[in-house]
């Protein structure tokens, strides 16, 4: 009796400490004011609104798709970073630290995380879009929020990409390769696209194999320690921070678009 | 205004907003220009004015040289009436075109159809193939399905054979109609070929050549931005993968960019323009593409050093040869010298330092005059006996040896000596120590003056009794002069009273190899003369003076003529009594390196001064390094006292210490400015004596020092070039192995060895002139046939055995008529095959080469082989000795003892000697008997059929049968033992 | 549950008009643009001429307010300079980046070689000086030099030249060539594949493996395919 | 016997038959008018989007891939682990297609019953967000996380030998994501599959809330509210893109030949190839003459066929079948609408032109790399 007297004491102690509620604002969630505050007030709760129709809230209507899409994301974000003090992205080193990865470095399940993580995002996000469209959640005023999903949707495909040469291995660079020949197709930038040839003034060639579409994706006119280094650039830096920006216009739409959609 | 919630005039916000974002625009453009503008643009800009204007030249020449050519006119007009008649003849069967085009359409689609069908065919063949292999339910219809397609693709097959033949009938017809036309217009192509490649090239870079269209590309292919595309100015690279840059933490591929501006370096065509387009020079050498060294294999940068990455004149770290070249490059190109990168360019006089990095197992290094010059000072001078070289490990100390001093020298000379080497003999390589920049004040000298009569008492003190015979004979100078002249002392000494002034080389080094004998009477007696003329290793044994085997009374005459020679002024030079005050200084200085103030006081007093000069010269030779050089009791595994020098130019600038001197912050100047005045860099600082600079100066030339300072630039870290230099076979090791030892012998001073050396030979001329009382022309024919031998080729032409036992006991005379000595060198068995090995392996033979073969010989064939090597025929004898036989012609052509032939010759190279002389050794006088040209009928008719590889053979094996005892019938045999 | 209202206004303005588009205007100057697509989106099926006449109703971002409408003639002069030079600024931007993605030079292994003299080459020789090297026959006949490529265009190994039989023999699969390089045997798909060549302006050959050109694509008869002796 | 079902699967997945089948089932299955509905609804199909068609979809494909398994072509195939996502994603497509479906119609059925859909009931009351929705997603999250940590200890991501630009695998495959572009390939050259149709598929996805201005079903699960929409986009998703994956991933071997799931890759396999352009066949087989020189004359049949394909079709269309929706989208929208519609549809014609008369390009104009 006493000790849970004590316990109780130290537990109003602790909470009515300045710095408790500095940090915590609203106190422990019992009351429905209490949660209504709870996520208005924080800052990453903030992203819900703070209460809902009660069709929002079932996993049967929203499949959690895009939340995951989300958490995958971060999954991704932070097993990334990580890989990234044991990985040097040179055609010396790339391969055998992906090896090292596996075999040497603690934890190197990291890697499988992040790349199933990977293939686990393509597939949430398409699977979100499905759920979208099942549920018309595109027609207005969503119109925009979905142009920016399906513009979110090419990134997470272009992060996997991008993502996908970094091992190095055979399957990387082919993969690659067949990819990116179809960049040396692009109509009028590409060597190999249609209309190539027409961006030349007398003998002097404009796209050529150092100056067309491929070249500018992979540094050089075939995969290679250039490639390498762009691919790796955009993976970890240039397409997550556009990926971000467009995130954040998102999740900022969908509450300004009046939340998850619902029937009138 | 407040209502509208504003502050600021809409307005003045559009007027500012326009305002700043033209200034944004602006700002930015001019980031792009500021990218854009490059001076290597520039350069590669004027290089094509300067390309153009050559092609067209050329293309002038070209024409007026064709039109000049009445063949070319002549097929001109040939052309021109057989496209005539092409037209007339040919075109004008509108018939046959139309049939070949009729039937070229039906091949074209019987062809697709075969090809169609033979796809379905092979497809087919593999469903069937794998539907048996796996016993497929349907490979029943597989197989039907196969061959009936089996047989439409054959049939198909004779049809396209068929539509091939009608085409191919057809267009022969036309074809031959128009042959004339294709052959001469193919013989014009041919004969215009040169012109049109530069018809080509005009096109290509002329506006005045090219169409509207191609000008305006031109122009707007290097805009800014547009560059991007395909531009005509773009910075050259070469990427060397196995010629690294050392980054310190490893050594990545080697970017070499210098051929951005260079643009001319590897065309001949360029000799004559200025920089930076000129010509490289000595293209079958450097760069070229059928050099050793070519530009895509070596780059620029890995011999001339600078910074490779760089576009711009400072950013590639160009260094200027001389301050006026600095001044002005200041001018024309802003110069300044990038501080903060470790291997600046080096300057142009000392480019040749670059070869050694690579080079550096070689003795000399061919094609690099300076940096051998300055190998051969650093070995002559002995710098690797105080610095560590790499190069020089095991080599001997350069000094004579001290410990049997007493019998050689006295001290009143030695002190002189040693105050000041360079006043004796001027180009002596004992280097001066004291009279320095750093100790000539009055103090300093005083000083000096005592250390030297403790060197002095220490030397004397320590040395061993050296027990030299009186001179038995008297001896005679003029017969000694003789001798000296004759017997080959000039190959390594020189009597030289005064300084030349000739540039320092190789050649002239070797001459330099042993002391200057001038005024030699001052400094020793002919009876040390006379022992160390008799046998040099009983005084020094490490000597590489080699014993001469003269007899007794030789040794005297030229001991005799030796000692005549007196430096009077050298002997007055008055020597100063020991000062016991400044010896004791000089003790307690030492003494308190190891004890108390009062403890080396007391010492000192408790010492006598015999003593004290004992202990005081110790010291000092331990401090001035002394026995570095010089074999000196008690110092048997001292260590050097100087800085190791192996990689001394791969030294970060910093750690060279300029002192307060003004000149400029290069390694090369440093060099310079150390081996010109050693103690220079002690000027303005407060030293105590024993902290003082010690290296002492060598009183060195400015060319002798530029060769110096090439070399130490050449001395650096290797594992850049590691996959470039020679690897480290069997054959190449010895070869390095042998090289060293023909410098350390100094045996080009009187062969030729690998196409360097006989430096003899100048003093053999002077000989026979003064000696022989030939005319100079007369001297200047025969100085060879008196001169040592070239050793070209020796490792195939000698049987290994015997050049092994002539190296060590030079006994067999092999040219009986030479004055000059094969000298008997103290070779131990290591020197010895050492040599064997080099001399095989410089003529790609692999040791020990020793083939049997078989040398008999019928009568019959003997008779021929004695005939060939009659006068009737080859007349041997005219010019070969035989035994002690002396030939018969004149002197110039005389040549060696065929009596030796036989354990001498490698019977193999025989053959081939007999076959072509001129072959083996370019220039001999060995004549030719069997033309190489008309090779099959250049012998003798009448001998053996005529069979030219048979006499050779016999003649050869004749050769092998003479002896020095018995011969057969040929010349009559006066054995004599040599 | 207690504390219903502000959500709930919140929430009628957002849901309870849809469709149309919530009508409350959001508050800032340039209001205008915003309302007139809404009144776009209320009545379905607009014709494109309707659509632009509206639009253009709409173009003028920015009311003047009052007592700013001094000078119009000089307020759009200004502003049309800021903005123009402000548009021209961030295409720079956009041209900087793409001028940035093509650097002045490559660090890739060079793709072509200098393959000596066409005198080097005799007429009906199949060269085979840069098959190690290059990866590259050199042919010469009667009027032309051509660079035939060493990889079989059936799986990729390197068939032999068969001097005395006249033909290229792969010797994975037996797919046959002719000299010329045309597939008449095996498995092999199609012609090997011949590479640019061209003479410098020193007369040497040049080949240049970053072109390729196909026989089945009619690409032989291009003249940088061969040279004309 | 089991020989047997494989042979016959392995020919029966071939694209060429499962293609054609797959876009009549489809047309049953979602049926885009009403005229298709009725057909469905007299067979029944409709029944597929109950718990017991739910049971029978998946446990069709379960126990077809319990079978492959059994088979050691199939299961090296299907366990390359880049392969495994796929099987994952086949599993996850049906099961939420059926999930989506099932909801739909159940939907359907209370709106045709007068009543409200589902989602307008469950919408009349408000739920706090904490803790309701923020656990719901912490839980989902932590499954999700459970799934990838478990997958990742039990599948190892997949590193194959180093990098060999000089040696390339046959087959070389792109990204299992993109294999539908790849696959694509197979009938329209690569400016066409890898850079015109995914920017149109990018474009067409974006302009899909601009051009379908059908007001009813949003916010709810229907499939009869908006049929058309539904069907049309059931054909992009199901049919053009996850199919044609898994038809990349599992059933294009060397070469880029087709291989059964039951077949080994054999890299000796060959595919006659006698593919022919329509000039061609204008030319050449109908007039039995050259192809003309010049490039215009040449392909102007090629031409012509587009101009009527992108040219009158439209408008053809407007005056029939789609005359309702002409006049629903208004001009603008509904040329947008038919030229995406007509893109979309040239994949199976040009596959159908392929298989049925061997056409390579309708327009053949390599010269500039202009083929279609």
């Amino acid at each position: 009796m006493s000790e849970n007297n004590a316990w109780k004491k130290f537990q109003s102690f602790v909470v009515n400490t300045q710095v408790w509620r500095a940090i915590f604002r609203t106190g422990i969630p019992t009351t429905p004011r209490q949660r209504m505050m709870v996520v208005l007030n924080g800052v990453f709760l903030h992203l819900h609104p703070v209460r809902l129709p009660k069709h929002a809230v079932k996993v049967k209507y929203t499949w959690c798709m895009g939340g995951l899409s989300f958490f995958v994301f971060l999954v991704l974000t932070i097993t990334g970073i990580l890989l990234m003090f044991y990985y040097r992205p040179t055609v010396e080193y790339a391969y055998g630290d992906i090896i090292d990865l596996r075999e040497q470095v603690p934890l190197g399940i990291m890697r499988e995380i992040h790349r199933w993580g990977a293939h686990l995002m393509v597939i949430t996000v398409w699977l979100h879009m499905f759920r979208v469209f099942m549920t018309g959640s595109y027609k207005p005023p969503r119109e925009f929020n979905w142009a920016v999903g399906v513009i979110l949707l090419v990134l997470t495909m272009l992060m996997s990409f991008t993502g996908y040469l970094l091992p190095w291995d055979q399957l990387a660079i082919w993969a690659i390769t067949v990819g990116s020949n179809m960049a040396g197709a692009t109509p009028f930038v590409g060597t190999g696209g249609p209309g190539s040839s027409l961006l030349a003034i007398g003998d002097v060639n404009f796209v050529t194999s150092t100056s067309d579409a491929k070249f500018a994706m992979l540094g050089g006119r075939f995969v290679g320690e250039a490639a390498l280094l762009r691919f790796y650039v955009l993976h970890c830096i240039g397409l997550p921070f556009v990926m971000m920006i467009f995130m954040i216009v998102h999740f900022w739409r969908v509450r300004k678009d009046g939340g998850i959609s619902g029937p009138t | 205004m407040g209502k509208d919630e504003r502050h600021y005039n809409i307005n003045k916000l559009n007027v500012v907003f326009a305002v700043v974002s033209v200034v944004l625009l602006l700002t930015l453009m001019s980031v792009f220009m500021n990218d854009y503008d490059r001076d290597w643009k520039d350069y590669q800009r004027q290089f094509r004015t300067i390309e153009i204007e050559k092609a067209r030249v050329k293309l002038d020449k070209e024409n007026i040289e064709l039109s000049q050519q009445a063949e070319y006119e002549e097929l001109e007009g040939k052309i021109a009436a057989a496209k005539q008649a092409y037209k007339d003849k040919c075109l004008a069967q509108t018939e046959l075109q139309e049939q070949i085009e009729e039937a070229n359409a039906k091949l074209t689609l019987v062809e697709q159809d075969y090809k169609f069908r033979k796809a379905e065919f092979d497809a087919a063949k593999y469903r069937f193939e794998h539907g048996e292999a796996y016993h497929e339910h349907d490979v029943d219809q597989y197989r039907e399905a196969f061959q009936s397609l089996d047989q439409q693709v054959t049939k198909l097959a004779l049809d396209v054979e068929e539509a091939k033949t009608a085409l191919k009938s057809k267009q022969r017809m036309m074809d031959n109609c128009g042959a004339q036309l294709a052959q001469l217009e193919r013989d014009e192509r041919q004969m215009t070929a040169r012109q049109s490649i530069l018809v080509r090239q005009l096109d290509s870079i002329d506006p005045n050549a090219m169409n509207l269209t191609n000008q305006v590309a031109n122009m707007v292919r290097d805009l800014p931005i547009l560059e991007l595309a395909n531009p005509r100015n773009k910075v050259e690279q070469i990427v060397l993968k196995d010629v690294t840059e050392d980054v310190n933490f490893m050594n990545v591929p080697r970017v070499d960019r210098c051929t951005t501006c260079h643009l001319g370096i590897t065309n001949p065509d360029y000799v004559n323009e200025a920089q930076p387009f000129t010509t490289h020079p000595n293209l079958e050498l450097y760069v070229g593409k059928n050099s050793p060294h070519p530009l895509e294999e070596f780059g620029c940068t890995v011999c001339h050093a600078g910074r490779p990455r760089g576009t711009s004149f400072n950013g590639a770290v160009h260094v200027p040869s001389s301050p006026q070249q600095k001044k002005e490059w200041e001018e024309k190109y802003g110069y300044h010298q990038m501080e903060l990168w470790e291997e600046p360019m080096l300057p142009l006089p000392y480019t040749e330092a670059g070869c050694y990095k690579c080079h550096s197992g070689e003795f000399p290094v061919k094609g690099a005059e300076k940096l051998s010059t300055g190998l051969a000072m650093i070995e002559t001078a002995g710098c690797y006996a105080c610095h560590e070289i790499e190069r020089y490990k095991d080599w001997p100390k350069p000094g004579p040896n001290l410990t049997k001093l007493a019998g050689k020298i006295d001290k009143e000379w030695g002190w002189r000596w040693l105050n000041d080497p360079h006043s004796f003999r001027h180009n002596t390589m004992m280097p001066s120590y004291f009279n320095q920049s750093n100790n000539s004040d009055v103090v300093s000298k005083k000083r000096s003056d005592q250390e030297i009569h403790a060197i002095l008492h220490y030397l004397f003190e320590n040395a061993q009794p050296y027990p030299s015979d009186r001179l038995p004979i008297k001896g005679d100078p003029a017969r000694g002069e003789e001798l000296v002249a004759s017997v080959g002392c000039y190959a390594c000494h020189q009597i030289q009273p005064e300084k030349g002034d000739e540039m320092v080389t190789v050649d002239g080094l070797r001459r330099r190899f042993g002391p200057n004998l001038i005024d030699i009477g001052t400094k020793t007696s002919a009876r040390w003369l006379y022992n160390w003329l008799k046998d040099p290793n009983s005084y020094h044994p490490d000597t590489a003076m080699p014993n001469l085997r003269l007899t007794d009374q030789e040794a005297a005459d030229i001991a005799s003529f030796l000692i005549q020679d007196k430096n009077n002024a050298f002997s007055q030079h008055p020597v100063p009594a020991v000062n016991v005050n400044v010896l004791n200084d000089i003790v307690l200085g030492f003494l308190k390196r190891a004890d108390t103030d009062q403890g080396a006081r007391n010492t000192l007093a408790g010492m006598k001064l015999e003593q004290k000069l004992e202990f005081a010269g110790e010291k000092l030779i331990a401090q001035y390094g002394c026995f570095s050089c010089h074999n000196i009791k008690g110092f048997d595994n001292a260590k050097p006292i100087g800085v190791a020098l192996s990689e001394e130019s791969s030294k970060s600038l910093h750690k060279f210490d300029f002192g307060f001197l003004h000149i400029e912050h290069s390694k090369h100047a440093w060099y310079a400015q150390k081996l010109k005045d050693p103690r220079s860099f002690d000027k303005g600082k407060i030293k105590a004596p024993d902290e003082k600079l010690r290296m002492p100066n060598f009183n060195l030339k400015n060319d002798e020092i530029e060769a110096i300072v090439t070399a130490l630039l050449g001395f650096v870290d290797e594992s850049q070039v590691q996959a470039k230099i020679k690897p480290r076979t069997p054959e190449n090791l010895a070869k390095e192995q042998g090289e060293e030892l023909v410098a350390q012998f100094n045996c080009r001073g009187c062969h030729m060895v690998e196409g360097q050396g006989g430096s003899i030979h100048d003093s053999v001329e002077k000989w026979l002139v003064d000696f022989e009382e030939k005319t100079d022309n007369e001297a200047a024919k025969v100085r060879d046939s008196f001169s040592p031998p070239n050793l070209h080729g020796v490792g195939r032409k000698l049987n290994p055995e015997w050049l092994f036992n002539f190296l060590h006991e030079p006994k067999q005379k092999v040219r009986p008529w030479l004055r000059v000595r094969m000298p008997t060198f103290n070779f131990n068995v290591v020197h010895l095959n050492t040599l064997v090995k080099y001399f095989q392996a410089v003529d790609g033979d692999n040791f020990p080469l020793k083939i049997n073969v078989e040398t008999g010989l019928t009568d019959k064939e003997y008779e021929a082989a004695a005939k060939l090597f009659s006068e009737d025929y080859f007349g041997c004898t005219q010019c070969h000795v035989v035994g002690s036989k002396l030939p018969t012609g004149s002197q110039d052509s005389w040549a060696p003892n065929l009596a030796l032939a036989k354990t001498r010759l490698q019977p193999e190279w025989l053959i081939e000697w007999i076959k072509n002389p001129s072959k083996l050794m370019p220039g001999t006088k060995m004549p030719t008997f069997f033309d190489p040209e008309n090779y099959d009928t250049s012998g003798p008719d009448d001998l053996l059929d005529g069979n030219e590889n048979e006499q050779i053979r016999v003649l050869r094996n004749f050769l092998l049968t003479l002896s020095e005892e018995q011969q057969r019938d040929v010349a009559a045999p006066v054995p004599e033992t040599p | 549950m207690s504390d219903k209202n502000k959500p709930q206004k919140n929430k009628s303005q957002k849901t309870s008009k849809i469709p149309p588009r919530p009508t409350a205007p959001t508050q800032d100057a340039a209001g205008g643009a915003d309302q007139a697509s809404n009144s776009q989106n209320k009545q379905i099926g607009v014709t494109p001429q309707e659509l632009q006449k509206k639009s253009a109703v709409a173009t003028p971002i920015v009311r003047a307010p009052e007592g700013e409408n001094v000078d119009r003639r000089t307020f759009i002069k200004w502003a049309a300079l800021g903005w123009t030079a402000f548009a021209a600024v961030i295409g720079g931007y956009g041209t900087l980046l793409l001028r940035y993605l093509f650097p002045n030079v490559l660090f890739e292994p060079k793709q072509s070689f200098r393959a000596g003299y066409p005198d080097d080459y005799t007429v009906g020789e199949v060269n085979e000086n840069f098959k190690e090297t290059q990866a590259v026959w050199i042919v010469r006949d009667a009027e032309k030099i051509y660079a035939l490529s060493t990889v079989c265009t059936h799986l990729g190994c390197t068939p032999n030249w068969l001097e005395s039989e006249g033909k290229y023999k792969c010797p994975c699969h037996g797919s046959g060539f002719y000299k010329n390089g045309i597939n008449f045997e095996g498995p092999a798909p199609r012609p090997l594949e011949r590479f640019k060549i061209t003479q410098a302006p020193d007369g040497e050959i040049i080949v240049d493996k970053t072109k390729k050109f196909q026989q089945e694509k009619g690409e032989w008869t291009d003249p940088e395919s061969f040279i004309l002796v | 016997m089991i020989e047997a079902i494989k042979a016959f699967i392995n020919k029966f997945t071939n694209p060429q038959i499962l293609f054609p089948l797959l876009a009549v089932v489809y047309v049953f299955v979602f049926p885009i008018n009403k005229f298709f509905l009725r057909i469905n609804e007299r067979l029944g199909i409709y029944k597929l989007w109950t718990n017991a068609g739910g049971a029978l979809m998946i446990g069709t494909l379960f126990s077809f891939f319990c079978f492959g398994m059994t088979d050691a072509n199939f299961r090296k195939i299907v366990t390359k682990p880049d392969n495994v996502p796929i099987v994952g994603l086949l599993f996850l497509v049906v099961f939420f297609l059926w999930f989506a479906m099932k909801q739909a119609y159940e939907n359907d059925a209370r709106i045709a019953a007068g009543k409200r859909p589902n989602e307008a009931e469950d919408a009349k009351e408000k739920i706090l967000v904490w803790p309701d929705l923020v656990y719901i997603e912490l839980i989902a999250l932590i499954l999700c996380s459970v799934l990838l940590l478990v997958w990742a200890m039990s599948l190892h991501a997949p590193i194959e030998e180093p990098a060999n630009p000089s040696v390339s695998p046959n087959p070389s495959k792109a990204p299992w994501y993109f294999l539908g572009l790849q696959e694509m390939l197979v009938y329209f050259d690569p400016w066409l599959a890898g850079v015109v149709f995914p920017t149109v598929i990018l474009l067409g996805l974006m302009s899909i809330p601009f051009i379908d201005n059908n007001t009813k079903g949003s916010g709810y699960y229907t499939f009869k509210d908006r049929q058309m929409a539904v069907s049309m986009f059931m054909f992009l998703w199901l049919v053009l893109w996850i199919f044609l994956i898994s038809v990349g991933t599992f059933l294009r071997g060397p070469n880029w030949n087709f291989f059964g799931p039951f077949e080994y890759w054999d890299s000796h396999k060959l595919a006659a190839l006698t593919n022919i352009n329509l000039s061609e066949y204008v030319y050449m087989i109908w007039m039995k003459r050259e192809l003309p020189t010049n490039i215009l004359l040449r392909e102007m049949w090629g031409f012509l066929v587009l101009g009527i394909y992108f040219g009158l079709m439209p408008l053809l269309f407007a005056k029939t079948f789609l005359k309702n929706v002409f006049k629903n989208l208004g001009p603008l929208r509904y040329s947008v609408f038919v030229i995406l519609l007509l893109l979309t549809l040239s994949l199976p014609i040009k596959m159908l032109l392929r298989w049925a008369f061997n056409v390579k390009y309708i327009i053949a104009i390599p010269e500039f790399f202009f083929n279609i």
